[in-house]
Parts: C-alpha cells; sequence; structure tokens
C-alpha cells in the first residue's frame, strides 16, 4: 500500500487525513483512485494536479510508478515563466 | 496625410524615398525600406532600440521625422559590418556573448560605436552612462560593458 | 500636416502667421514627435527651425555668449568654454534623456515644453538668460525668466519663435551648478531639480548669488530667501543650511506618480544646498 | 559513466550561438519585422475604464472610413472550446470591461494612420462601475465585487467575494514550534506589481483562407501553445493553424499566452487579407499580463542557536481581473531552502480590475521569498546571528523533507551557500551608509511536452529540429548536447527552432525547460541515430550489433574479428546511408520529468543616502546550482539577468494606479527598469551538482535567478539604513520616510 500525502489545505477534500493508503502501482492508478474514493476532491484532480513522486514532480506521466515504499505527494499544478 | 520626397544618404548609399511628412525615420527605415534591423521598442525615445546616427550624431529614429533626413546622412545597423567583416564591436559581443534575445543589440551597437568613435577610451562608468538610453532585459549589462571595453581595447591596439 | 524647414527665421516666422490651423515649431523633435506619435497633437504645419543659420551656432563675445535656438544639448557639451563658464546650464541640459535625446533635445524646447520639472530651465533662469524673440513685428528680448507661465504654457504668441539665447558676460569668480534627484541615475524626469549661480569677490565672500528650484511648483520657482542667505556669507554651513531651510521652505510641490509632496519638499533643500556646494566649489577653482 | 566523472569535449565551452551574427547584423527577424503582400495592419481599442458595463459599441462609422477593411468586436468571435472561456475574454471584452486598457474593438485598415483614424471612430457608451485595483482593498467584505460566484470552497470566511481561491501546505505544529523559539518575529510585507519588461512589443501577423487554414507569425515563448489558445479561442481544430515563431525580443514568462494573437486572426478571417498587429509600448504596460501584487503576514520563531523553530506566513496575491494559481507558487517556495519541523504556509487568490497576470520568471516565487527572508534576516539581527551561519544551521539538504510537501533529492543549496561564505564579496569591508544583504531562493524547475528531430544529412552534418523560441542561446546548447553525444564538432551541428506544422507539440520556452526538457530529447533522439547506425553497420559488416560501439564520433568494430572493419565516422557513414537502407533521422517525444530543483544565494552590497533614501547598489554576486552549466556564459547571462530584474523589482519598478483604477505608468520613463548606469557588475559563481534526472546533470537555471535579489536587496537596503524594509518597491520617498520615523 502506497502512502499518499495530503497537504494543508487540501486534507478537507480527503476527509481530513494528512495520509492515505492506497494500493496503486502508478500515477494513473492514483488519479483514478483517489476521486473514487474522495469524491471531494474529483474537481481538483480533473482541474490538474502534480503529484511528486520519490521527490520528483510528475505533471502527467500515468505510468511513473509508485511503489508501496514510495513517497507520493499530491500538489496544486507546477507551471513556470 | 501629405508626403514629401527626400533624398538622403544611408550607410554610404545615397537613397531616396517619399514618406508621410508625419513618418518618422524609424518608420520610414522599417516600413517603406525594409530596413527592419533598427528595433521598435517603445516609440517615445525611453530604450534606444531604434538608435541610429545622423550626420554622425547619435538619435533615437522615433524621435526623427523622415523628412528630416533631406540632404544628410544616416547610419544603421545595417551598414557597421563591412561587407563579410564584423565591426569589432560586432566580435566582441559574439565573444562575450553580449545578447541573449538580441532585440536591444542593434541600438547598443550603434551607441557603442558612437561612443568609441568619440572616445576610444572609455571607462566602465562612462560606458554605463553613455548607454543609460539603451534599455537591456536581458543581460544585466554585465557583458554588454565588458563586450564594449574589449572592444574598445582591440580598436585602440588596431590603431597604434 | 505639412512640413517646412526655412532658412531664415523672418519666413519662419511668416508661415507661422500664414498658417490658419495648428501651426507648430519643431527644433529637437524630442518633446513633439512623442506627442505626434501618440496622437495628443495633430498639427497642420510644422515649421522646422534647424535650418536657420540663427538658430545653429553657438558664440561668444564681449557681450557673453549666445546659443542658438536649435542647438542640441549634445553641442552645448562640446563646446569648451561654455561647459567651462556656464557648467550649470551644460549640465542642466545634459541631464535631459539619454545619450540619443542629447543629440536633438534643445534648450529652446525644453524651455517652451514647459514642463515643471524641465532640466534645462532652473540653470537658464539662475543665470539671467535672456531669449531672442522673433514675431511679425520684430525682434525682441524676453527674460528667460518671463517665458514659463504654468504648466505646459509660455507667454510667447503663436507666431513668434525663439531664436537664439544670451548668457550675460562673467564676473570672475563665477560659476554655477544644476543638479537634481531621480530615482535612477539617469533616464528619469526630475523629482527634484535645483540651480544655483554664485558670484564670489576676491575674499571668498559671495557677492551674487541666484537660487533656482525646478519640479516643485507649476513652473521653476526662484528662491531669493536662499540667494540672500548666500550672498555676503563665504559660503558656510551656516549658509548652506540656510539654503536648505529656505529651499524646503520655498518648495509648493504636489504628490504624483513620481514622487510625495512631502519627500519633494524635503529632497529640495537637500538638492539646492548639494548644488550650492558644487556651484561655490567651482567659482573657486 | 556517470554525469560527475565525464569528461566533456564540447559541454562547457563557451561556444558562440548560431543566431549570433544574425543578431549583431540585424538580419534576425522578430515579430515586426515580416510583411506580406496586400498586407492589412491591426489596431484595437481599448477601454479607458477599471470596470464598467458596456451598453452599446457603434462600429459604423469605422467601417465607412475608406481604407478599413474590417471592424471586429466581441460579437465576431464565436463560443470558445472549453476551458478558453477567460482566455477569450481577455483578448476581447465581453458585455464588462474589467480593467484599463481591456480590449473592446479592433480594425484592420491598410495603413497604420487609417486604423488609428478608425479606433477613433468608434463610438463605446459605457456604464461606469466601481473598481477596485488594491490587494488590501480589494478583500474588505463591502469591496466592489469584480465576479461574483467564483469563490471555491475551502476559501474562509470574512473576505469579500474577490478572494476566490485558498490553499495551504506545511507539515508539523508551528505552534508548538513558536513556543520553542526564543524570538518570534511578525512582520506584513507588500510587493507592487512588476512587468516582465521585454523590449520587444508583442507583435502578430495571421493569414486566413476561404477554407478557414490559417498561417501565422508570432513573437511567443511557444508557438504550439499559441496555436492551441487561439484554435480554443476561435474554436478551430489545431491543425487548421500553422503558428510560426519569430526571433523572439525577450518574454520572461509574459509571452507564454495569447493578447493579440486571436484578435489578429479575426481580423484576417474578416478581412479576407493577411493582417498584422504590433503593441505599443503603453499597450504592452496596459494590457498584457504583469505580475501579482502582494500583501504577507509572516511569523517566524528562531531559537538562540539560530534554528529556525517554525515559520508561518499567509499570503494575499492580487492576480488580476481572473482566476489564477499563482498564490500556490509563492506559498510553497516560501521557505523552501530550509530544513523545518514546523512550517505552515497560505495562500489566498485575489481578483482585481487590474490585468490577467502571465508568468514571470519564478511566477509567484519572488514576493513569498521576500517576506521570508527578510523576517530570517531581521531575525538574525535581533538574536545577534550570522545571517550566512543560520542559513547554513538551516539549509534543506537532499533528504529534507520541503515545506511543501516531497522529499528532496540532492541539490546544491549548501554548496552554494559555501560558495557564497568563501566569496571574497561576503568578507569585504563596508563603507558608510552601506549594508550587507544575504538571500536564498527556490524555484521548482520543470520539464513537459517536447518533440525533437535529429537529421544526419548527405553530406554528414546534423540538423536538429526543435519547437522552442530561443531567447538565451539554447540553440547553442542543444547544438552542444547534440555534438557531445554524437561525438562531432560543434559547427557540424546546426539547431533550427521549427513551425507547429513541422513537428509535434511542445510546451513554451518557460518553466526553466529548455536546456533540460529539450536537451534531454535531443541527447535521446541522437542515440537514436546512434543506435540505427550500429544496426545497420552490423548488417553491413555482417557481425554482431551489440559488437559494434559509438565511440568518439565513429562506429567501431569490438568483436573478436577486431581489425577487420575500418571505424567509420558520421560523414563516411551519411555517404553510404542511402545504401544501408535510406536516410537516417533520430526523434524524441517525451513528457520529459525529471527536472531537479534549483537553489540560488545571493550577495548584495547597498548605499543609501541618509538624505535622500536613494539607493544604489554597490556590488552583486550571484551563486547557483547549474547542475551542469552547458555553455557558462548562457548560464551566467540568465543569473546577471535574473538577479537585475529582481533588483528592479526591489528599488524601482512598479504599478502605479490612480484613483481612477487607470494605470498611470505606461512608458519606460515612468516604468522604471534598471539602466547600464545604475548597476554595477553582477559577480557569478556557478555550483554544478548534477541533477540524476538529466544525462549531462542539467537543471533549469533561469527562473531562480530573480528570486533571491528582492529580499537580498531589502536586506541590504535595511542594514544599511538601520530601519527595516518591508514595502516594494524601496523608492527614495518609502525608504526616507522610513528613516524619518522614530
Amino acid at each position: 500500500m502506497a502512502k499518499i500525502q495530503i497537504f494543508g489545505s487540501l486534507r478537507d477534500l480527503f476527509s481530513g487525513h494528512d495520509v492515505v493508503e492506497l494500493d496503486v502501482s502508478n500515477l494513473r492508478q492514483l488519479l483514478i483512485k483517489l476521486p473514487q474514493l474522495y469524491p471531494e476532491c474529483a474537481p481538483e484532480i480533473a482541474e490538474g494536479v502534480s503529484v511528486s513522486i520519490d521527490g520528483k514532480i510528475i505533471n502527467d506521466a500515468w505510468f511513473t510508478p509508485i511503489r508501496p515504499d514510495s513517497e507520493v505527494v499530491v500538489l496544486p499544478r507546477i507551471v513556470g515563466g | 496625410m501629405s508626403h514629401s520626397h527626400v533624398s538622403t544618404t544611408i550607410n554610404g548609399q545615397a537613397v531616396q524615398y517619399a514618406c508621410p511628412t508625419d513618418a518618422s525615420l524609424l518608420e520610414v527605415l522599417r516600413d517603406q525600406l525594409g530596413m527592419t534591423g533598427t528595433k521598435e521598442g517603445c516609440g517615445s525615445g525611453d530604450c534606444g532600440a531604434c538608435s541610429v546616427s545622423l550626420d554622425g550624431r547619435l538619435v533615437c529614429s522615433c524621435l526623427v521625422l523622415g523628412v528630416e533626413a533631406q540632404g544628410r546622412t544616416v547610419d544603421t545597423i545595417e551598414g557597421m559590418a563591412d561587407k563579410n567583416k564584423l565591426h569589432t564591436l560586432q566580435t566582441k559581443f559574439l565573444e562575450h556573448a553580449a545578447l541573449q534575445c538580441g532585440i536591444c543589440t542593434p541600438g547598443v551597437l550603434v551607441a557603442a560605436r558612437s561612443l568609441l568613435e568619440k572616445n576610444p577610451d572609455p571607462t566602465e562608468q562612462e560606458v554605463r552612462y553613455w548607454l543609460a538610453g539603451n534599455l537591456c532585459r536581458c543581460t544585466g549589462y554585465d557583458k554588454i560593458i565588458r563586450a564594449v571595453l574589449e572592444a574598445a581595447k582591440t580598436m585602440r591596439e588596431e590603431q597604434a | 500636416m505639412q512640413y517646412i524647414a526655412p532658412t531664415t527665421s523672418a519666413a519662419a516666422v511668416a508661415a507661422l502667421a500664414a498658417c490658419n490651423g495648428d501651426a507648430r515649431l519643431l527644433a529637437g523633435g524630442t518633446d513633439i514627435l512623442v506627442r505626434l506619435q501618440a496622437d495628443l497633437v495633430e498639427p497642420d504645419l510644422l515649421v522646422d527651425i534647424k535650418h536657420i543659420v540663427a538658430c545653429q551656432h553657438i558664440t561668444e563675445d564681449a557681450s557673453g555668449f549666445i546659443i542658438g535656438a536649435a542647438v542640441p544639448s549634445a553641442q552645448l557639451g562640446e563646446h569648451a568654454r561654455l561647459s567651462q563658464v556656464w557648467p550649470g546650464i551644460v549640465e542642466g541640459m545634459g541631464l535631459v534623456g539619454s545619450t540619443q535625446v542629447q543629440g536633438r533635445a534643445t534648450l529652446t524646447g525644453n524651455l517652451c515644453n514647459a514642463s515643471p520639472a524641465a532640466d534645462g530651465v532652473p540653470a537658464m533662469v539662475a543665470a539671467g538668460a535672456t531669449a531672442c524673440v522673433v514675431g511679425p513685428n520684430g525682434t525682441r528680448q524676453l527674460a528667460v525668466e518671463d517665458i514659463p507661465t504654468g504648466p505646459g504654457q509660455i507667454s510667447l504668441a503663436n507666431n513668434e519663435m525663439i531664436e537664439s539665447f544670451s548668457l550675460p558676460p562673467r564676473p570672475p569668480r563665477s560659476s554655477d551648478a544644476y543638479i537634481r534627484f531621480i530615482p535612477r541615475t539617469e533616464m528619469d524626469i526630475a523629482v527634484v531639480g535645483a540651480a544655483v549661480n554664485l558670484t564670489l569677490d576676491e575674499t571668498g565672500t559671495c557677492t551674487a548669488a541666484c537660487v533656482v528650484l525646478g519640479a516643485v511648483g507649476p513652473t521653476f520657482i526662484t528662491v531669493n530667501a536662499a540667494a540672500e542667505a548666500l550672498i555676503g556669507s563665504q559660503v558656510d554651513e551656516a549658509a548652506l543650511q540656510a539654503v536648505q531651510n529656505a529651499c524646503s521652505t520655498a518648495a509648493t510641490p504636489i504628490s504624483d506618480k513620481r514622487g510625495t509632496a512631502e519627500f519633494r519638499k524635503h529632497t529640495a533643500g537637500v538638492i539646492a544646498r548639494r548644488a550650492a556646494i558644487v556651484a561655490h566649489s567651482r567659482a573657486l577653482a | 559513466m556517470s554525469a560527475q566523472t565525464k569528461q566533456f569535449k564540447v559541454i562547457g565551452q563557451r561556444l558562440q550561438r548560431p543566431d549570433g551574427i544574425d543578431k549583431v547584423t540585424g538580419r534576425a527577424r522578430y515579430g515586426a519585422d515580416i510583411d506580406a503582400a496586400g498586407m492589412l495592419h491591426g489596431k484595437i481599442l481599448r477601454s479607458p475604464h477599471a470596470h464598467a458595463r458596456i451598453l452599446s459599441i457603434d462600429t459604423s462609422a469605422a467601417e465607412q472610413l475608406n481604407g478599413v477593411m474590417a471592424v471586429i468586436t466581441r460579437a465576431d468571435f464565436p463560443t470558445p472550446h472549453k476551458g478558453f472561456e477567460d482566455v477569450q475574454d481577455n483578448c476581447m471584452a465581453g458585455d464588462r470591461v474589467l480593467y484599463d486598457g481591456h480590449a473592446v474593438a479592433a480594425v484592420a485598415a491598410t495603413s497604420k494612420h487609417i486604423a488609428k483614424q478608425a479606433i477613433k471612430l468608434i463610438k463605446v457608451q459605457y456604464q461606469v462601475l466601481p473598481h477596485v485595483t488594491d490587494v488590501e482593498q480589494a478583500i474588505q467584505p463591502d469591496a466592489p465585487v469584480v465576479h461574483s460566484g467564483l469563490v471555491s470552497r475551502r476559501v474562509p470566511k470574512g473576505f469579500s467575494e474577490n478572494v476566490v481561491r485558498y490553499s495551504s501546505f506545511g507539515h508539523g505544529n508551528i505552534e508548538t514550534g513558536f513556543k520553542a523559539a526564543d524570538a518570534v518575529l511578525e512582520r506584513t510585507y507588500k510587493t507592487e506589481a512588476t512587468h516582465q519588461g521585454y523590449i520587444e512589443p508583442h507583435a502578430c501577423m495571421a493569414s486566413m483562407g476561404l477554407d478557414n487554414r490559417a498561417d501565422m507569425w508570432v513573437c511567443t515563448q511557444g508557438h504550439f501553445w499559441i496555436r492551441n489558445m487561439c484554435a480554443g479561442v476561435m474554436a478551430m481544430e489545431s491543425a487548421s493553424l500553422r503558428v510560426t515563431a519569430s526571433e523572439i525580443g525577450g518574454g520572461f514568462g509574459g509571452k507564454t499566452t495569447v493578447f493579440i494573437e486571436p484578435v489578429v486572426l479575426a481580423l484576417a478571417k474578416k478581412s479576407g487579407r493577411a493582417v498584422k498587429m504590433v503593441m505599443t509600448r503603453e499597450e504592452v504596460l496596459r494590457a498584457t499580463g504583469p505580475t501579482v501584487s502582494t500583501m504577507m503576514h509572516v511569523k517566524v520563531g528562531m531559537n538562540k542557536a539560530g534554528r529556525i523553530t517554525a515559520a508561518y506566513a499567509k499570503l494575499f496575491y492580487q492576480a488580476g481581473a481572473y482566476k489564477q494559481a499563482t498564490v500556490d507558487f509563492g506559498a510553497m517556495p516560501a521557505f523552501a531552502p530550509y530544513a523545518l519541523e514546523n512550517v505552515k504556509t497560505e495562500g489566498l487568490d485575489v481578483i482585481t480590475n487590474r490585468p490577467r497576470t502571465a508568468s514571470y520568471r519564478a511566477p509567484g516565487a519572488p514576493p513569498a521569498c521576500f517576506a521570508a527572508e527578510s523576517a530570517i534576516d531581521e531575525l538574525c539581527q535581533e538574536l545577534g546571528l550570522d545571517p550566512m551561519e543560520v542559513r547554513l544551521i538551516n539549509a534543506a539538504k537532499g533528504g529534507t523533507k520541503s515545506s511543501y510537501g516531497p522529499t528532496f533529492e540532492d541539490h546544491g543549496l549548501i554548496q552554494c551557500l559555501e560558495a557564497a561564505k568563501a566569496h571574497p564579496h561576503w568578507q569585504a569591508p563596508l563603507e558608510i551608509n552601506q549594508g550587507r544583504g544575504l538571500a536564498a531562493g527556490f524555484w521548482f524547475n520543470f520539464g513537459g511536452e517536447t518533440c525533437v528531430s535529429v537529421f544526419l544529412n548527405n553530406d554528414g552534418s546534423v540538423t536538429v529540429t526543435e519547437g522552442n523560441p530561443d531567447i538565451g542561446g539554447s540553440r547553442a546548447s542543444i547544438s552542444m548536447m547534440v555534438a557531445e553525444e554524437l561525438g562531432i564538432p560543434y559547427e557540424q551541428v546546426r539547431t533550427t527552432v521549427t513551425d507547429t506544422g513541422s513537428l509535434g507539440p511542445n510546451e513554451p520556452t518557460h518553466g526553466s525547460r529548455v536546456t533540460f526538457a529539450v536537451g534531454l530529447a535531443a541527447i535521446k533522439s541522437a542515440r537514436a541515430i546512434i543506435d540505427e547506425i550500429r544496426a545497420r553497420l552490423a548488417r553491413m559488416w555482417e557481425v554482431d550489433v551489440t559488437d559494434v560501439v559509438w565511440q568518439d564520433g565513429a562506429a567501431h568494430y569490438t568483436g573478436n574479428k577486431a581489425g577487420t572493419f575500418e571505424p567509420l565516422d558520421l560523414r563516411q557513414v551519411a555517404d553510404i546511408a542511402n545504401n544501408l537502407g535510406g536516410p537516417i533521422a533520430g526523434h524524441h517525444e517525451a513528457n520529459a520529468e525529471g527536472a531537479g530543483v534549483s537553489f540560488g544565494v545571493h550577495i548584495a552590497d547597498t548605499e543609501v543616502d541618509p538624505e535622500t533614501g536613494f539607493t544604489s547598489v554597490k556590488r552583486y554576486t550571484v551563486i547557483q546550482d547549474a547542475g551542469k552549466a552547458i555553455q557558462p556564459d548562457y548560464v551566467e547571462g540568465q543569473l546577471q539577468g535574473g538577479a537585475v530584474q529582481g533588483i528592479g523589482w526591489a528599488l524601482n519598478e512598479e504599478y502605479v494606479y490612480g484613483e481612477d483604477g487607470c494605470l498611470q505608468n505606461t512608458g519606460f520613463l515612468d516604468y522604471r527598469i534598471p539602466v547600464a548606469s545604475d548597476l554595477p557588475m553582477i559577480d557569478t559563481v556557478i555550483v554544478e551538482v548534477p541533477n540524476p534526472g538529466h544525462p549531462f546533470g542539467v537543471r533549469g537555471v533561469g527562473e531562480t535567478p530573480i528570486v533571491p535579489p528582492l529580499a537580498a536587496i531589502a536586506n541590504a537596503v535595511s542594514r544599511a539604513c538601520g530601519k527595516r524594509q518591508v514595502d516594494l518597491p524601496m523608492s527614495p520617498p518609502k525608504v526616507l520616510a522610513s528613516m524619518q520615523k522614530a
């Protein structure tokens, strides 16, 4: 089970949890399961998020692997100038 | 809008054009003569991108009327290299990476040439103040100043 | 718009008089071209004075300097004698815009544009400069200080032009200075400007002085109290402090995007004091 | 071979850029430098009001003017594709104008002069509405509301409807942390909006056939995005639009979106002619995308040993007339340089009657970093601690859980701080009225969608085709990486930025991504060529492909028949390529993940005139981790340019709005970017801690340099004048007033 860290203001979209455990092995599975289990986060996920997996910020790559011991943090979508 | 017929010399060549009397020299160069090396950044004399020499004096071509060029000589960036040989300033700008986006570069080069014609051995402060009217947003000016000082040195050595 | 470039002042003035619409003079063009581009003015006639011989040169004789109305700032700075005798006038005009603008901008334009912040004007007023004004009825001499009447307003008629300026002869141990305050080192409009023109006697006592502020009122402000503090003094600390106080008191600035009224009032004194120090050291040199 | 130990032949050299000669001779063609036969000139009518309802627009007189070929208003635009509603509204106002300068109508005419006259003939009736432009006023419950109904659920109560988004980040318990502190500092900081200030105004030319297929020439950081946005706004298929990027005269984030481009396209469509439009400088300042203005509450606790025990920031970012997310990119980086047990940052997005903000180099980070680094500096003063040591004590490392969540991989912050400490600048004596400021800063960096093709030409020279407009020398860097990988001289490679019809999609030149992501794709394309050559030669030599290796620019056979086959270099391979099956090319299309974070440390010396509050910058040093500097000149250029933009932000640049909500400083005369005489030389130190996500270790370097300067200068000015500066820009009137306060 991967531990997904939920930050600050996103917590109330996840019933107040700061960590949720999910049986997922890549980013795509994560992005599908999160809104299924926590429907309140669906609009945020649909709007676009970045997910940090083991310190690397991933914007889109669905097949980025998530291992059981991976650090996963859901973040607002990163942009740049 | 009335037009005026103008005979002038641009980069050593006799040129004739008819321009609206309210057209700036910059507009004439760019829109009528296709000399787009001279750039427009503000249209109000605040950025120096349109710098040219008029009878040997550095001016903003956006603040000169096209009709005012009658009987005078205009020198632009297009005339800076001697056919296929770059001017020392141009060479030094490339060697010192004194340009990033390059939009200010023609104006800076024309202004720097004008400085070195008057003062072949300027101090860093003199270069900075002379070029204060040439805005550059990319470089922070550091490499531009170094390139001008280097070019001045090389040109002095070539003269000696 | 029609453009003409007459070779005499008489022809220029005649053209102004003959025009039914909006006729304007073109000297350096650094103000009017900006306004043309921004559609703030749409003149019917533009009269270029740069081909008028009387407008083109700087001359010096026993009665002082004559500066042609079309002489650009850069030419003032290149004139060694003028720079030596009237450094304040040269440096005032030398602060207008960039090197590029210096190649075009004239004292005449700076004066007649009548910006409260004109850098060329305070030192001209402090010098007691006069303008040779040509009109349909001939020529008259007008003190520079009588020309600006308000922001954008001047006392010349629409059919008159300035042909040249005269600077009076200079007693020994005289000099002037102009300093302005801007937020950068270049390329700004003055937030405060101050010109000081003074003469010392052999003992170093100030015998004549004029202190003029710019950008702190609708037009330049001549601060007589500051001049009085200098005259009779050795331009010592007490006199300088009095100049500073008098100038801060005399300034009547507004708050705008370039500075607050409080800041300008305070800085007017600081800058005037610094100008007095520079003028004094030049007069001693 | 790891990036640290690899010996490079091309990379790291100070080679000249391929576009250099064109740029020093005036030959390079920028946005405004192109014409087409029969071309018309476009011009936009803009709102003179900060907020007003448009009651009517009468274009009849303009349409009747001889030479006017098209007049358009919002009515001429289709319903946009989903997601492009705000973009369309920002390009051309609907029933309301939302800021001074908002586009209301546009014309295309046979000359610029006629276009200008036509604009004056358009009559618009406005009903002026109450407006708000200041962030502090905009959040008050009784403030005029810019848009109703945009407030997301998580926004705390007590604000006006202009506060539309809320986010927060952090970990630990800040209250516990503040209790453990020996000193706690609480301050409110403000910054004003700034503009990217690129010298080239936006310019665009478009033509469209009767089949609704169009070609555009645009100065932009990303022509693929311009295509996508224009297609979205004009409800077209992307494939029907071919966009070519001109040389670009600066962007810094401001040219990653559209302003005039869809308008020009709509004019081209209506007139049936090519239309060119070039913005004036006034339009650029009034109606493109400046930065946020901010109000920031910060609270930091520190113990006597210099440990930060807790850090908190609440950021209000005014982001213009539409919902934006910039505040998140202030809240996340604010305390990122530090390893903190207790940290919390909150961001609130505020809309006002100002132009829609656009990106500007590390968008959102510089104000937050100014606030955070100022507070830390002031605590150092209060506790009598050395600001360098305090930063070293608290510095985040590889393995540190960052203030925004992820655990950092290896990065170079500690090395930057050590280099700063060892730099002669840090120990140099100061004179009277001078102060030294130190600040660290962080930016994420970014990769993203990237396509590159590399072609082996018949003569063995190599063409690299990429889709990212080159602002700071990236064509050189990409050629260098390809030359390095192929083992050939730099001069044998030419990199070209191609149009949207010739390559798959690319994110713009933003997020410090080009050298990293395009470089990565170019290297992989080169590797694909190598693999193709190896396979073909193995077939020719009738050997196992694993025995054919590419080394020093040639294919070598390394199997047991060694000595049988002469090595073949790239030119020799090119010569027989057609015999071996045809042209050889490599390409790589990927979503480049793995960008490495970037830290920088800046040292600034300033002198403050005690009588006028005037600040001069006496000395400035930038130290930054570049991972690996491909072309050091261009890395230094980014460091220097970014620092100077930050210096401008700190000292004199600001948007000045009048009581009427209109922008008062619409030119370079009063929007005061630094000029050459304002500055000293900008010293640079490039630290190289390789990014494991790139074959050569590259980290993006473009954005981080603008993050620390606001704080570095503020800390220097505060120490020089003895009064803590909390309000940017530190214009002389403000600094003097602070000094005169008891």
